[in-house]
């Protein structure tokens, strides 16, 4: 279990190159975030829950979707941590439990729909395909 | 070098007085072994070192060269080191142009406080030059003789 | 062949000479052989227009005749300088080793010099006379007559792998300017750095053996002006004029090679004088390569006053220990 | 050729336990210029220095080798037991076969064959030592003390307390620095003004005290003890000697708005200025971009106004030349630039401050006569919010703030906080805080204070965006114990703005070659043993100019540097180490790589005739070392190509002779 954890830890820090050791708990990503309100677990939260492996809540948390990846956060930390890519990195772990949603550029063409908007191809690629 | 019919390396270690000469010191003071194949001089920093010096060390049997001085950052002369760290990488480089296993050429950093660090390195580095065997490269050039 | 020719220099010369703003030139002159050019100095017109002559055999670099040639008079001394000239001119400039008011300099291009023993390989000995027309060089020797051979092909190897065209320091300029050519002049030194360690040991053993401490390379580098060298030096304690220990001669060249390092503007004159033709360029070519591996480009002589890459240096300068590992890499 | 004598030493069991004493001292009996060769229980004892005297005198010895423990522990010793027998003391080697021999080797026969090369190796060394003699140099006795704000001011005073001359150079028209600027200190809360003008006036009226306002240095040569100082001291057109300080061209000149720097451009000045009632020296200066007269040449009222004639719109800038023996920076600080935090909104809105703003709107002598009013609309403000740590431990923003922690923020912010509260107790005070560090005496009371008594609201967490909304300033941060993200409708909002070096440190650290960090702070000689001394010999450093500080820390280290400055110019010769290096002109080259090299500064190029071949001569360009200043580092014996340059106690060839022994 605890190796687990640590590989699900890794693996977001990995994909995000986000340190969260770096963090200063200065929580001036939550004071920034727009989404705040809408949230159950906050930028900072992220930050100090990943680093102490503390990854499940937020798995199961709608505040995964809830960040609007609007980068504030990661325009005005301090400490140049990155939150919002943090959160990113949790959503793809949570995203990539749900079963085989990998994807690669050669799954594109069919899925290419008239009524699909270029840039949601483009994000479910920048999404699914780390 | 040949001791009694025997391959014995012989290693020149050229020490800072600041710090690495105090490295030395501390490992002495903790009673850290390391050969006695390593001799050490004296220099009031690492970059007093001229590569003459090492190459006469060579010259005069020598089989593995190591200078030590103190970390980048902490020389006494605030400099030394860092015309230290650009000259034996040069030099060192070439040494290995011509042939010389690099592996009898060494700077490492030491501080006053790392006597371990230094027998460490001192038992390291004489295995390594043992393993080459006797340098006989630097020694003679010449095809002739 | 040259596109400035003997003419346009003498003549050049001889104006200069005669407006008082010199009252010397260095240029070459004809030695033993026609091939066998040496550098002079002409204080008249007359002696100028018999004996002063400019082609592909003109190799010799005068930057380094100006230390002790601007010493004897307060007089200004005319320098013809070739591209790579300049380079030795201004590096010397840059280590205040002599007083710039006292030359007047005039640039002049150059297309690479012949190598003679290329020539000598392809015609043979006894060579009695040379000529350049076009692209070709005539050589009329004693057995065979005249022969004719591709310019080109007997190139000087630093002409062949030439870094610079361009003239970086003068008073006046003959010709174009020229440009900095891209060069491969460092392929040689990869090539031997791909080889195993005892590959190179033997390949360098067999060159250095050769050598017979004639000194020749130290005397001609624009580099070396120390008024006494370490190796003459009895204080110095490596003092050795002739080989005493086997050890001596390859302590000679890397010393040698050290002391020029970040100063050497690679023109290639100890190989050039060196009587065993050993290739001695390429152990400052490794240093060369070294610092621009290590430290980013530099080309010594480039500019005056550039700050050497040894007596220089960054916080964050990779360590000797790795620069090794890069070298084992190759 | 040298007569040596050996003397090993057993250092009880300590060396005699591993290593065959005897059979050491009676090998190297056989190495060339030996003369005498023994071995004795302690050599560093009483009776051990005693067998050394009498031998020399015995053996008329010239040269001695210690084979003992580490020349750290005994080097100084022995030199000294050799001065008693009345030869150099730079004769004497010491063969380390205690910490590098007997104590790291278990084996006899292995640590004496090891003992016996490292003595031969010290005899190789003393065979071509040489007799060397420190240098002596005079020391110049006044000091100079660059910056006049309060360590300045401190150090300039307890060095004219200890009698000698000092000469403080301060680039504004007064000195008083920051100090002068802040309207009351922490923990004790006394008025800084009442602390710190009678110092100004004890400056003033000190005669061993000058004082070079509105002036600049421009170059310094020398070396320690021999400072050479250009100070360039500005046209202030006004006569500093004939002002009376009156006030009235300040009061006639129709320039009057020109922002005024000692409020932080929060009101104005006119162009003929003083830039507060009791700066020292109390003289007028004329701002020549403002001034109408120097301009275009109409006007001329303060002229026509000033009874006592004082005013000289000729005047031109003047060059002081002096000499120094010690010489000390304190150029402190400022507050860094907030223009790159847009997130904070000081650019948008005049009611988002500095704290240093802050301190000018509460000061009584301050552009609203210490009244605590907006400066938008003039209005009491009834919400203020502090913000900490702007600018200060931000990593990622390194072209924005700063890496170091200002150290100085949490107090002073508390003391605003405090103020604020006890003054208008009708005002809501909220401090966005990451951490509250309060090392210090009576400074965490202090804080406590301002929590408990004071009810200040102190939140943990950051603000992330100050958004202009009508009057009213929407700050938005978060509240990290409490989990919840704020927005207050605040009315004045303060910044406790990073603080770093002043711009001029930089240059100045050029001029004097002492070394700076990368954050333009002046490094230490010593981070922990030698805090108030710059690498360079001589010169020192006072207050913020060496880190963050607040004033009792500065004026402690103000007064350490005064002490060490006291120490130096007390000396009339300073004795060098004689272990420095030394040009052989006639193979010098004059190349300067050397000169390049050298982290102090101690070389430098003369022109020299020498004679060449065929009676000629020629000028030559040679290396000269500055004996005082060189350290001996030997850096540039190797960049030198030629083998001029060499150092003396570890010459070449004495060190090639090491090499030589061990390896034969």
């Amino acid at each position: 279990m605890r190796k687990e954890i640590e590989n699900l830890q890794n693996e977001i820090i990995r994909i995000s190159g986000v340190n969260p050791r770096k963090c200063m708990r200065c929580g001036k990503c939550s004071g920034t975030c727009p989404a705040y309100d809408e949230m159950e677990y906050h930028p900072h939260q992220f930050v100090s829950m990943v680093e102490s492996g503390d990854i499940e809540p937020l798995l199961n948390s709608k505040s995964l979707y809830q960040c609007l990846t609007c980068f504030a956060c990661v325009d005005r930390c301090p400490r140049g941590v990155e939150p919002a890519k943090l959160i990113e990195a949790v959503r793809l772990a949570a995203v990539r439990k749900q079963g085989q949603n990998h994807m690669t550029a050669n799954d594109i063409p069919e899925k290419l729909d008239e009524d699909i908007p270029q840039q949601a191809l483009v994000s479910a690629l920048r999404k699914y395909s780390k | 070098m040949q001791v009694n019919g025997e391959y014995k390396p012989l290693i020149v270690a050229f020490c800072c007085n600041w710090c690495s000469y105090a490295g030395a010191d501390l490992a002495g003071t903790n009673r850290s072994n390391y050969p006695d194949n390593v001799k050490i001089i004296k220099v009031p920093c690492s970059c007093r070192v001229n590569p003459m010096f090492i190459l006469r060390a060579f010259q005069r049997g020598a089989d593995g060269v190591i200078l030590c001085g103190c970390h980048p950052g902490d020389c006494h002369y605030t400099s030394g080191n860092y015309y230290t760290r650009r000259r034996m990488a040069l030099l060192f480089s070439m040494l290995n142009f011509l042939g010389i296993e690099k592996e009898r050429t060494r700077v490492e950093w030491v501080s006053a406080a790392e006597g371990a660090k230094f027998a460490a390195t001192m038992n390291e580095f004489t295995e390594a030059v043992a393993k080459l065997g006797e340098n006989k490269r630097l020694e003679d050039l010449r095809c002739k003789r | 062949m040259q596109k400035i020719t003997s003419e346009a220099l003498i003549n050049k010369a001889c104006e200069l000479l005669e407006n008082k703003t010199v009252n010397r030139v260095l240029g070459w002159k004809v030695g033993e052989f026609a091939y066998d050019i040496t550098p002079a100095l002409f204080t008249d017109c007359d002696s100028l227009k018999s004996d002063f002559v400019f082609g592909d055999f003109c190799g010799a670099n005068f930057s380094k005749y100006l230390v002790s040639e601007t010493r004897k008079s307060d007089e200004k001394v005319l320098v013809f300088l070739k591209p790579c000239d300049t380079y030795s001119f201004n590096q010397l400039l840059t280590e205040n080793r002599f007083n710039r008011e006292n030359v007047y300099a005039i640039g002049i291009p150059c297309e690479g010099m012949a190598d003679i023993s290329k020539i000598k390989a392809a015609v043979g000995d006894g060579i009695v006379g040379l000529s350049s027309e076009g692209d070709k060089i005539i050589v009329d020797t004693l057995y065979d007559g005249k022969q004719e051979i591709d310019a080109k092909s007997v190139m000087a190897e630093r002409c062949a792998v030439c870094k610079s065209k361009k003239c970086v320091a003068y008073d006046e300029l003959m010709g174009e300017e020229g440009e900095i050519v891209d060069s491969n002049r460092f392929d040689e030194v990869e090539k031997l750095e791909k080889m195993t360690e005892d590959e190179r040991y033997a390949f360098w053993q067999g060159e250095l053996s050769r050598c017979i401490r004639c000194n020749a390379c130290r005397d001609i580098c624009p580099a070396c002006t120390c008024e006494n060298c370490v190796f003459d030096n009895p204080e110095s304690s490596v003092q050795n004029k002739a080989i005493s220990d086997s050890f001596e001669e390859k302590m000679f060249h890397i010393i040698r090679a050290f002391h020029v390092a970040g100063r050497c503007t690679d023109c290639g004159e100890c190989s050039r004088v060196c009587p065993q033709n050993i290739p001695l360029h390429l152990l400052n070519r490794k240093f060369i390569k070294d610092i621009n591996d290590f430290y980013g480009e530099y080309q010594a002589g480039a500019e005056v006053g550039n700050r050497a890459p040894l007596v220089d240096y960054t916080l964050e300068d990779l360590e000797p220990g790795e620069a090794l590992e890069r070298g084992a890499e190759n | 050729m040298q007569r040596i004598g050996v003397f090993v030493c057993w250092c009880g069991s300590n060396i005699a336990g591993t290593v065959d004493v005897q059979a050491v001292s009676e090998a190297l009996k056989n190495e060339p210029g030996v003369v005498f060769s023994t071995n004795y229980q302690y050599m560093c004892s009483q009776a051990g220095q005693e067998l050394i005297i009498n031998s020399v005198k015995e053996h008329n010895l010239t040269g001695i080798v210690v084979c003992s423990c580490s020349p750290r522990m005994h080097e100084a010793t022995f030199r000294k037991t050799a001065a008693a027998a009345g030869i150099n003391p730079y004769m004497v080697e010491i063969a380390n076969i205690r910490e590098q021999c007997s104590w790291i080797h278990k084996d006899m026969e292995i640590g004496t064959e090891k003992a016996i090369i490292l003595g031969k190796a010290a005899i190789a060394k003393v065979n071509l030592n040489a007799p060397l003699t420190p240098g002596e140099s005079p020391v110049t006795k006044r000091a100079l003390v660059i910056g006049g704000g309060i360590a300045g001011i401190q150090t300039a005073l307890d060095i004219a307390e200890a009698g000698f001359p000092v000469d403080i150079v301060e680039t504004k028209p007064t000195i008083g620095g920051k100090m002068a600027q802040i309207d009351k200190t922490f923990p004790t809360l006394d008025c800084a003004a009442c602390i710190l003008t009678p110092k100004m006036v004890d400056v003033a009226q000190n005669d061993k005290i000058r004082i070079f306002s509105y002036s600049e240095v421009e170059d310094v040569k020398g070396f320690v003890g021999n400072f050479d100082v250009k100070i360039k001291k500005k046209a202030r057109y006004v006569k500093e000697d004939i002002c009376t300080g009156c006030g009235v061209c300040t009061e006639k000149c129709p320039m009057k708005k020109v922002p005024n720097e000692f409020n932080l451009g929060m009101d104005n000045r006119r162009a003929i200025y003083i830039p507060f009632a009791q700066a020292v020296p109390k003289v007028a200066t004329i701002d020549p971009n403002a001034c109408n007269m120097l301009k275009s040449g109409k006007c001329g009222l303060c002229a026509k106004v000033c009874t006592a004639g004082a005013i000289d719109y000729t005047q031109k800038d003047e060059i002081i030349e002096e000499k120094y023996g010690a010489i000390v920076a304190a150029t402190g600080f400022n507050p860094i630039s907030m223009d790159k935090f847009d997130e904070y909104a000081y650019n948008q809105s005049k009611d988002v401050i500095t704290s240093l703003e802050f301190e000018r709107l509460t000061n009584a002598a301050g552009p609203t006569a210490g009244k605590l009013l907006r400066p938008s609309d003039g209005k009491h403000p009834h919400k203020i919010v502090f913000v900490q740590c702007v600018g200060s431990r931000c990593e990622s923003c390194a072209e924005k703030g700063k890496e170091y922690c200002s150290k100085i923020c949490c107090m002073y912010t508390a003391k605003h906080a405090m103020l604020t509260r006890d003054k208008y107790p009708d005002t809501e005070v909220y401090v966005f805080y990451i951490d509250v560090r309060t090392p210090g005496k009576a400074f965490d009371e202090f804080y406590r204070r301002a929590v408990e008594e004071y009810n200040v609201h102190y939140i943990k967490g950051m603000v992330g965006k100050i958004s202009p909304e009508g009057d009213k300033l929407m700050v938005r941060g978060s509240d990290l114990l409490n989990n919840k993200q704020l927005t207050i409708d605040a009315d004045l909002v303060v910044l406790a703005a990073a603080i770093e070096p002043d711009k001029s440190a930089r240059p100045l650290a050029t001029m004097l070659t002492a070394s700076m960090d990368t954050n333009d702070f002046f490094t230490e000689a010593h981070p922990k043993l030698r805090p108030v001394e710059s690498p360079t010999a001589g010169v020192f450093l006072s207050g913020a100019c060496q880190g963050p500080k607040d004033i009792p820390e500065t004026v402690s280290q103000a007064s350490a540097a005064a002490a060490k400055v006291i120490g130096l110019l007390a000396k009339d010769k300073l004795t060098g180490n004689p272990c420095v290096a030394q040009a052989n002109e006639l193979m010098c080259n004059g190349c300067s790589s050397c000169e390049k090299v050298c982290p102090y500064g101690a070389i430098t190029y003369v022109d020299k005739e020498f004679r060449m071949p065929n009676r000629t001569t020629a000028i030559r360009r040679v290396a000269s070392v500055n004996p005082a200043v060189c350290q001996g580092c030997g850096a540039c014996t190797v960049a030198c190509p030629s083998g001029a340059m060499d150092l003396n106690g570890f010459l070449n060839k004495q060190i090639i002779a090491e090499v030589d022994a061990i390896c034969k």
